[in-house]
């Protein structure tokens, strides 16, 4: 990553992939452009390079119409053999929803995606709980704030056995979980079934992160909420931050 | 089928002995068996148009913004800074019927094919929907499929489901309503039309392989009713791939990006022959296809069932030479098939090969204008009443409560989540008000403006009024985008009526159309298009008439809607437009005395026209912090609504707002022509200044956690908000889980 | 039946006793009937190569049930009229079964 | 091996030449893992019941693939490949196939 300049600001370079049946794709995007630090490119399921990217944006959608299951096809494209030497390598990625789906069938995640407990697609806002905002998507957040994101699929009950869950809890990996208005995580609350209401995960690493609710679709007032912005402040923070050495406030104040 | 068999070929085609002599006359011999089958379908009620087409034409539809008008795959109005909106509408009725997921998820497919065979990027879907009692069953089932079919293809796409809407009568019982509109937005410099030029330029199929599905699905099922032997007729069910269809029109729009294609068409009912046919015709050119070309996806397959096959997921591309290599480079990027399978010519005929033998040869003006085209002596319905019920034909009901209950659990006004939220209505990130609203209304993304859009349709009131309730139905559509502070603009329509060849039904559908006509000339929205839908009957008895009507409005800052939710408490609400309600053709009558009957109101366009208006501008200038129009369940249900969804109580009193009248007609009753908005004292004044001497009333306040109607220092409804709120919102989940 | 399997389950016997009625185990397969578009099927099929799996064809995705009904004489008869009428989509697929002895 | 059939196909012989390469056929079934939860059986079971079914339990509902792949010495290695990679999510799915002969 090229170092930042006191004179040059260089803009958080935001990558998002684009697979056949990728239809968040534009969200993504557009969402991205609407941050004065960042700067939004669409990556082709093919390409095989993603020289230059502070972070990735594996986007929601129906990759491959979803068929078979949820991201089966699109974890062998191409672009996330990429993808996932870019994440070993300590870049940043973030699977909404479909690219969520795509990271656990990739093994980037652990666990799997189960139909929703109601058997139908679900499209609502949901209260989220920020389990944790000591990762690079969720710095902007405190931990235990409660916000508001939508949530749209048909896939998103999440399950892992138990040792998977155990390892999940004791390195703190499970990020956002779905939570009534006052914040407490209840079987109502949860929308889909999914175990422990976890809404969001993260690698041990930190540096992957898959959230089924949609921060892209709520990042403007005018279309119903802002308070998807905070994950996209928190990328722009982390990517500025790292590359000045700074203290973690940083964190908090960019975007 | 020994007796069957001894008719005539076209007969079993569905063609009358004097349609098959006038194609010999056109061809000046015998038509061969492709040619037969072909013309068959042109010739279809589905294609052709016969029934309807005369009367189609007293639509308007000339307007300042109207870029294109019926006659192409979709109209386009023009919404300023080069931009222009594609849409029309479809039914697909008679596939949803039969199987109610993939009739509706090739519904939608196939009217997003519309659009964007016109250019454009669909941004939004919406779906008008009628089915019979959800007591039953098989109506459930039929919701329930549709309503997935309609997410499964929609999400899958990346399209919203932003708006549509319920209706449950007994008279769709056997024949459901399953119309779909697709909305679609385009820089007008890009818009592409579906004509045919230049002999020699080169003709693609791209998409889905061909196959035996739906051959004569659509327009024989479009084309005949239902009977006992509807099972046997049942044609192979087309499936929808939706994930095929989204390359397609990523593929497409790259393609009109590079500036590639001469035209585009999809490919729909009657498949390749009308297709092809239909873009030779626009273009004035001939057409050669050489079916040995199409990729098919069975084997044995006859010449004209590749000809009339109804596979889903397939547009037609018309290239020059010089671009074809790079239009099949897109496809392939797409990991799409896409074949040259014939090319455009001079010849003025539509000749099909079969490699190097021509198997057919018809003139392109015989198949697509020559039509025949059929009126039919109009003979009106007994059952049309000449006078309103007289006030006391119905006992008032004593607990009026109760009457507000039951209205509100009604699936005609009960919330619709159920359905909404099985739609990804969110994603493109365009919508600046969600389900739930009067319309939706979406934003155009780098501008100040945005879009609003509905669909209304209401055949009970068409039932008892075609001409009357055409017009309320085109009035209630502009009263809904007005409430959100939209000035409509422009209509789509789709004509869903029974067998017209019965002159009780062409009366209807001659009062609707005439009605429509007048009232689109009022409020000045054209019709860009639309489609017709007859045959809906099932053993002999017809759905009621039923235009449903989709309209578009143009809002100049989304940051200034009208929203239907009660704001804050002590808001002044107003009651605004002089209409008076009635108990003929209301769900109040539906619900409560279990009938449908008298005569409907009808509506006063000029006073619409300036209701609309007063409604908009109190919108604008920020007076106006609620407004909802009175509909379904007259006021008492408008208000509860405003107050549900705004989770504050009100209290009313319409003591003289109408001289006389029974109380329970006049809180349950409904009239086209009224509105309710709610604001701050303080603006009283200002709004008085707008509305100069047209009627409007102060009825009472936002507040508390009631419901409240008094008239005449009585209390006639007084129940708690939070009970009238389970009743709403509970209704549809709990009757679709049977119980 | 199987020539291998994804993990090691034993050898099945279909009869149970469940609540002191016999119930016996039932399988049934659910294929898109021929000639029926299968969008699943397709897209499997294009894109096995890019996976590294040469020359498969024909791919058809259905659904395979199974289930436990109680042990009798009208099992099969029943099993049908549920086939019919819940399990599969008679318009737009086929199906088989199987009751396991 | 079925015992009724909802069409009246013929029995099937699981090789074929295509292209020059002769194929044979495979059916592949999957199932939810034992313990997991599946809505979908669970929705069906709770349906049965009042459509006239009574006594139906542990419906389990799962994947039938049938596709053609090369004959030869490692076509059950390699649809075993295929199971695992592709066709089934080992972390909730278990499966089986069956070459046919
Ligand atoms: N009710 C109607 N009002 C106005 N135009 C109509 C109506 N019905 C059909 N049309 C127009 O007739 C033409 C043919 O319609 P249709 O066959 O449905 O087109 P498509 O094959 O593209 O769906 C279209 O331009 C359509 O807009
Ligand atoms: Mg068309």
């Amino acid at each position: 990553m090229a170092a930042s300049s006191q004179t040059e600001i260089t803009p958080v370079r935001f990558g998002v992939v684009v697979f056949p049946g990728s239809n968040c794709d534009a969200d993504s995007y557009h969402a991205v452009s609407t941050f004065a630090g960042a700067e939004p490119r669409y990556l082709w399921h093919k390409d095989t390079h993603l020289d230059g990217l502070d972070c990735v944006i594996l986007p929601g959608g129906f990759s491959y119409g979803d068929y078979l299951r949820c991201g089966a096809i699109a974890r062998f494209s191409p672009i996330m053999k990429a993808v996932r030497r870019f994440a070993e390598d300590g870049g940043l990625v973030i699977g909404i929803c479909n690219g969520f789906q795509i990271l656990l069938e990739a093994g980037m995640l652990p666990g799997a995606m189960l139909q929703n407990r109601g058997l139908k697609f679900i499209c609502k806002l949901v209260n989220l709980r920020v389990e944790s905002n000591r990762t690079p998507f969720t710095g902007a957040y405190e931990t235990g704030q409660v916000i508001r994101l939508p949530v749209a699929h048909h896939e998103g009950n999440y399950y892992i056995g138990e040792a998977g869950m155990r390892e999940l809890e004791e390195n703190n990996q499970i990020i956002v979980r779905y939570c009534d208005e006052d914040g407490a995580i209840t079987p109502k609350a949860n929308p889909n079934g999914s175990l422990a209401n976890i809404a969001g995960i993260c690698n041990r690493e930190r540096n992957v992160f898959g959230v089924m609710p949609h921060p892209e679709r709520v990042c403007d007032e005018i279309i119903g909420g802002a308070d998807g912005r905070g994950v996209f402040e928190s990328i722009i923070g982390a990517v500025a931050g790292a590359g000045e050495q700074a203290d973690p406030s940083s964190l908090r104040s960019s975007g | 089928m020994s007796a069957t068999s001894q008719k005539p070929e076209y007969e079993l085609l569905g063609l009358k002995s004097h349609e098959y002599d006038a194609i010999c006359e056109k061809l000046g011999r015998k038509p061969n068996y492709v040619e037969l089958a072909v013309f068959s379908l042109m010739w279809s009620e589905h294609c052709g148009y016969k029934h309807s087409r005369k009367l189609l034409r007293k639509l308007p539809t000339q307007g300042e913004l109207i870029l294109q008008g019926p006659g192409e795959n979709a109209g386009i109005i023009d919404i300023g800074a080069g931009q222009a909106i594609a849409m029309k509408i479809e039914s697909h009725n008679h596939p949803s019927a039969i199987e109610p997921f993939q009739g509706a998820a090739t519904g939608i497919g196939g009217i997003v094919r519309d659009i964007f065979a016109m250019g454009a990027r669909p941004i939004a879907n919406l779906d008008p929907l009628h089915f019979g009692s959800l007591q039953k069953a098989r109506q459930r089932f039929l919701l329930d499929g549709v309503v997935s079919g309609v997410a499964s293809y929609g999400n899958c796409m990346g399209i919203p489901t932003v708006g549509g809407e319920i209706h449950v009568e007994d008279a769709y019982e056997g024949n459901c309503l399953v119309n779909v509109m697709c909305v679609g937005l385009v820089d007008q410099d890009k818009i592409l039309r579906a004509r045919a030029e230049g002999p020699g330029n080169l003709v693609l199929l791209i998409g889905s392989t061909t196959g035996r599905d739906g051959i004569g699905g659509a327009s024989v099922l479009a084309s005949a009713e239902f009977d006992e032997t509807a099972e046997e007729k049942r044609p192979t069910v087309q499936v929808g791939d939706p994930f095929m269809e989204k390359k397609l029109l990523e593929a497409c729009l790259e393609m009109r990006d590079d500036g590639l294609l001469v035209a585009l068409q999809d490919l729909g009912a009657a498949g390749i022959s009308s297709s092809a046919s239909e873009m030779a015709s626009r273009g004035g050119v001939g057409i050669d296809i050489d079916i040995s070309r199409v990729p098919l996806r069975e084997a044995g397959m006859e010449p004209f069932e590749i000809m009339i096959s109804e596979s889903q997921e397939r547009m037609l591309a018309i290239v020059t030479p010089e671009m074809k290599d790079a239009a099949l480079a897109v496809c392939e990027k797409w990991d799409l098939d896409a074949t040259e399978v014939g090319q455009v010519t001079d010849s003025g005929h539509f000749r099909v090969f079969q490699g190097r033998e021509m198997i057919a040869d018809m003139p392109v003006a015989a198949l697509v204008d020559d039509a025949p085209a059929y009126v039919v002596e109009a003979v009106r319905p007994a059952h049309l009443a000449a006078e309103p019920l007289p006030e006391d034909h119905y006992e008032a009901p004593a607990d009026l409560n109760g009457v507000l209950t039951d209205l509100l659990r009604s699936p005609n006004i009960c919330s619709k989540h159920w359905v909404y939220q099985q739609y990804d209505h969110m994603v493109q990130t365009n919508n600046a008000l969600w389900p739930g609203a009067d319309a939706a209304v979406l934003r155009i993304k780098g501008r100040q403006s945005g879009v609003a859009l509905v669909t209304d349709g209401n055949g009970r009131r068409c039932f008892l009024d075609p001409r009357r309730g055409a017009r309320a139905v085109v009035a209630e559509a502009a009263r809904n985008l007005s409430c959100a502070g939209a000035r409509p603009v422009a209509i789509t329509n789709c004509l869903n009526f029974g067998n017209p060849e019965k002159g009780e039904i062409y009366y209807q559908f001659q009062e609707a159309v005439e009605g429509m006509a007048e009232a689109c000339l009022a409020l000045e929205t054209p019709v860009t298009g639309g489609n017709v839908s007859f045959y809906n009957e099932s053993f002999g008895q017809a759905i009621y008439p039923n235009p449903v009507i989709g309209m578009m409005g143009i809002i100049e800052d989304v940051r200034l809607i009208g929203t239907p939710h009660f704001r804050d408490e002590g808001d002044v609400i107003m009651l605004v437009g002089g209409a008076r309600p009635a108990v003929d053709g209301s769900e109040y009558q539906k619900i409560i005395f279990g009938e449908v009957a008298g005569r409907i109101p009808d509506v006063d366009l000029e006073r619409e026209r300036r209701l609309q208006l007063l409604a908009r501008e109190a919108i604008l200038e920020g007076i106006a912090k609620s407004a909802h129009d009175v509909s379904d369940g007259g006021l008492a249900c408008c208000l509860a609504e405003s107050a549900i969804i705004g989770g504050k109580g009100a209290e009313v009193d319409i003591s003289g707002v109408w001289p006389g009248g029974r109380p329970d007609i006049l809180i349950f009753g409904e009239a086209p022509g009224l509105v309710v908005l709610t604001m701050e004292e303080k603006n009283l004044e200002y709004f008085g200044q707008l509305a100069l001497d047209f009627p409007t009333r102060i009825i009472g306040r936002v507040g508390g956690r009631r419901m409240v109607i008094r008239m005449n220092g009585e209390d006639r409804v007084n129940i708690p908000l939070s009970g009238a709120d389970r009743a709403w919102r509970t209704a549809l989940e709990t009757m679709m889980e049977g119980r | 039946m199987p020539e291998s399997s994804g993990d090691g389950r034993e050898p099945e016997t279909g009869r149970h006793e469940r609540n002191g009625v016999l119930t016996m185990k039932a399988k049934v397969f659910i294929t898109p009937k021929k000639g029926i578009l299968d969008p699943q099927g397709l897209t499997i099929e294009r894109s096995l190569p890019a996976l590294g799996f040469e020359g498969v064809s024909n791919v058809r995705v259905g659904k395979y049930i199974e289930l436990e009904l109680p042990d009798g004489e009208k099992a099969a008869a029943e099993l049908d009229q549920m086939c019919h009428k819940l399990l599969a989509n008679p318009i737009i697929e086929d199906f088989e079964f199987e009751l396991v002895p």
